[in-house]
């Protein structure tokens, strides 16, 4: 009974303010599809960070026949080519030093392979050769920081015509992603913002619209929860439905700008794919119900008193 | 039943007291007219029982209980046990006579049982059988005053309180309404009624308590709206 | 007389309910920041499509002597390095071509220097030398669209390793650019769309909040100017608060993202300077203005009847 | 002065008329009261006066003008020909006495001179100087309406409406306010009140509009407030 008549008023109360209902329904939606965005744009960052932070390396190049002739560039080299016993001598110290997680070799011909595998699109390829390339070693550190000290064991050596810290040349990349996230961050908190602003305005109009009803209730000896839960229960509401609006939104969103557009022309990166879009979806209702029930809550505490 | 002692009232903002020392006793099952000319304090002293406003200091006990100790949430329970009626009614517009009353029964959570049965009753007793399913707009200003009289009385309750229930009627509904109240005291329930309106008063011939500028300055059984008409 | 009393009550209207006016500004400063981002990066996109724009053209390289070690790749370089003759021959060709725009020539050594100075933080640059390099011609097309009926005409002649269209290069980039475009569109209609709401929605509680004043006003007689103008001015004038500071907002946000942070790590891309930034400004201050006011007049239209 | 021609008006979604067919005249200086018992359509004469509400059907005249024919923008400035107190006085809670009349003026841009001179002019016509700085809460009800009556007739309006300015106030009271308006009256306004106030009509003896269920029952000059009382 209690139920009953508790769901019958809150649905009149919506009915009576369709044009309202309809307008925080949306103005939820739109907020609370922002947030998922960012959030989205979070995972995406993480992800991305994920990917290239375990390809983090210190490249060391050795000197080749190009080098020779270029010694402005790589002064080390002027004596020519690296040979097996350099190579092999730098790849022994690397082995005994305690920061060294792993080496790897690449061979000219290895390295053709990996970039025309990387950068299949470059206007270069057609000509990369062996010659293009030189031997080096791919060596993993066990805390990439500390680059400076495995690179200025190698650099200098005989033979060694380049040391080349590969997370130099992710940082920029990484801080743009660090900035992506702060900027998502801020449109997150600015939505919380706008959201909470229209929840409260809304109950607002909500318990002036109804004064007459709430007096009467608390003249009869209605308790507050009789009181302010259809106010609370119509903010809720508009809330999951709003919730759900931005949960579409999302998912279309995601699938036509991630899995329409992105994904076929930008083949370098990993998208993520509808995992976080789920996991983000029951956060928005939980978000938006919270959140509206907390601004109805307070808004209520100044506007139906006892 | 209602008892003040050395009850006063100020306004925030305002210097002189609305109330002012006022004690006072009702016992059950009394007809008691509140009289007193515009901004004496009668809405301010019903406004204390109901416990909408508290006073400034003294004491305002109310069936049994001092309001002072009763906490917040249990004013809602306190106020089911008092009836009140308003000058203007306090309809709800766009519901029907029956679920008018309904209303107060269904926000304090009775079981529609109940409800089915009471109302009618009630709707009987002030003799509105058979509009159940008008709605307010429909009914002349008495017929709307008995409907909240209906309602402030489906509950039972052993108090009921009326500030100037006649204010928006003419002579004769007034006639009708009193009669009606009269009646409702005539069950045992205590009534206590603000009024401006000196026939009636003189009519009624009840105790009548006069308040000039929050100042208790009569309290007379069986008398009459004032000594200078 | 008329103008100071006016004021006075539109302060009074501020005062009476300073946390409203506050959320409002609030508010109305944080959907007009998100609107001028969304106008900036609009901005950004099309200046990067007039700059890469500018640079679409046609590539022809000729065979160079890795080619030939690499016939698999370039088939028609079986007969060595192309000649001058078999270049000319090519060029003379072009020029005649009615679609042709212009003709220019590139040596390998200025491929290097242009690759230099085009990717200076490449892993390649050290090994960069002029072997890597073809001499290749730069064609200019009035239409860029037609390029296949220029590759056509080029394609397998003696000597031609490659066609390349960099317009095919730059497809993806524009195509990230023009969704870039869109979502920037999608979040200004969202958040237009935001802000009506809200300000509807103060207005409204304001106008409820003051029924009495101005059910005495219409009592007395006094215009629906009179009536009204207060409500719309306060609107306008949170408005104006709001896009001030939305204004502020983005001139931060602009000096901190994009000069601080982008500009240093992204020197391939030229960023838009303080010229946009400043034309948004006013514009936000009118928008606001207009659509707060706009709301104003159509929310009174329900509440304030004569 | 106000003139209705068989004067119908039934509010939407209603089935009964509020008023059903009134014609009438009142003349330039008459003093009318307007009885009948609560819902028999006073307060919709007045409102159909003032312009708040349209005929059904009939013709609603007032200070020479069909109010049909007059277009939206103009209602403001007819208002301005016409003083109107209602029973809640209406005045603005967080203005002073003198502030409450002034805004009257402000809001319809007379210039500030003006202001100044006739305010205090019209409260010590009122009986209210020296009162100009009370806010309306430190007044009795019957000083509030006498504000109300002020703020009403600073304009010197041709017509003053009054729809039951004696229904929230004590007789003694009552009696002030209707010398008050009997006095206005006098300086050749023409006032029209509604009032369910039997003791002021039969001692006033003025005419007497009677409307029950919306029909015109009786016009009386120099009436009493019911036969049958
Ligand atoms: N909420 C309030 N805030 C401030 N002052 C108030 C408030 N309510 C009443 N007053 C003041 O308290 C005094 C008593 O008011 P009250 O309403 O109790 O009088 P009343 O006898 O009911 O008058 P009436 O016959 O006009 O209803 C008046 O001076 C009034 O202005
Ligand atoms: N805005 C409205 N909408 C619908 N019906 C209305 C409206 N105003 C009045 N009525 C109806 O019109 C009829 C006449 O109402 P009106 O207010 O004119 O009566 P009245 O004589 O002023 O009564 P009272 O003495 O109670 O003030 C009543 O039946 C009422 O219910
Ligand atoms: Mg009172
Ligand atoms: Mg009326």
């Amino acid at each position: 009974m209690r139920a009953q008549f508790v769901m019958a008023e809150i649905w009149i109360g919506l009915r009576r303010n369709l044009t309202m209902t309809i307008a925080v329904i949306v103005s939820v939606a739109l907020s609370l599809s922002l947030v998922g965005a960012a959030m989205l744009l979070n995972s995406q960052v993480n992800q991305m960070k994920g990917y290239w932070g375990d390809k983090v390396e210190v490249s060391i190049y050795f000197c080749n026949k190009n080098n020779q002739k270029n010694t402005k560039d790589t002064p080390n080299c002027a004596s020519g080519e690296a040979t097996q016993a350099q190579i092999d001598a730098v790849h022994g110290q690397l082995d005994k030093n305690p920061l060294v997680q792993k080496v790897y070799t690449e061979t000219p011909d290895q390295a053709v392979v990996n970039f025309k595998k990387q950068f299949p699109d470059s206007p270069l390829a057609p000509y990369v050769t062996a010659d293009s390339f030189n031997n080096s070693l791919r060596v993993k550190l066990t805390n990439p920081s500390l680059y400076q000290e495995v690179a200025s064991q190698v650099e200098g050596q005989p033979g060694v015509a380049k040391v080349d810290d590969q997370s130099a040349v992710l940082k920029p990349l990484f801080n743009l992603m660090n900035t992506a996230q702060w900027v998502a961050l801020a449109i997150m908190v600015i939505m919380f913002g706008v959201t909470l602003l229209l929840i409260v305005n809304t109950v607002r109009v909500s318990a002036f619209s109804r004064k007459r009803e709430t007096g009467i209730m608390r003249l009869v000896g209605a308790s507050n929860f009789y009181v302010q839960m259809p106010f609370i229960a119509e903010a809720a509401f508009a809330a999951v439905v709003g919730a759900v609006l931005a949960s579409g939104m999302i998912a279309v969103g995601k699938y036509v700008l991630i899995d329409m557009v992105l994904r076929k022309q930008i083949t370098l990166i990993s998208f993520i794919g509808w995992g976080p879009v789920i996991q983000v979806m029951p956060l928005l209702v939980v978000i938006g119900v919270g959140m509206s029930s907390l601004a109805a809550v307070l808004t209520l505490q100044k506007y139906l008193k006892v | 039943m209602i008892r003040f002692d050395n009850v006063s009232k100020t306004y925030p903002k305002q210097n002189r007291p609305a109330l002012d020392n006022v004690s006072l006793e009702i016992e059950k099952g009394e007809f008691v007219f509140l009289v007193g000319s515009s901004g004496s304090g009668k809405s301010t002293f019903l406004r204390l029982i109901l416990r909408e406003e508290r006073p400034s200091t003294g004491e305002v006990h109310v069936l049994g209980k001092d309001l002072a100790k009763l906490s917040n949430w249990k004013v809602p329970h306190m106020r089911r046990q008092l009836g009140t009626v308003f000058q203007d009614f306090r309809l709800l517009p766009n519901k029907t006579v029956g679920q008018n009353v309904a209303f107060a029964l269904e926000v304090i959570g009775k079981p529609r049982g109940t409800i089915k049965k009471v109302v009618p009753e009630v709707l009987e007793l002030v003799g509105l059988a058979g509009k159940q399913d008008r709605m307010p707009g429909e009914l002349s200003g008495g017929e709307q005053q008995r409907v909240a009289i209906a309602r402030a009385f489906v509950n039972r309750p052993m108090l009921l309180i009326a500030d100037e229930p006649t204010g928006n009627l003419d002579p004769q509904n007034s006639v009708g309404i009193m009669k009606l109240l009269d009646r409702i005291n005539r069950t045992g329930t205590t009534v206590l009624m603000a009024t401006h309106d000196q026939a009636i008063v003189d009519q009624m011939r009840k105790r009548v308590i006069e308040l000039d500028q929050g100042h208790l300055v009569r309290d007379q059984s069986r008398g009459v709206y004032g000594y200078q008409h």
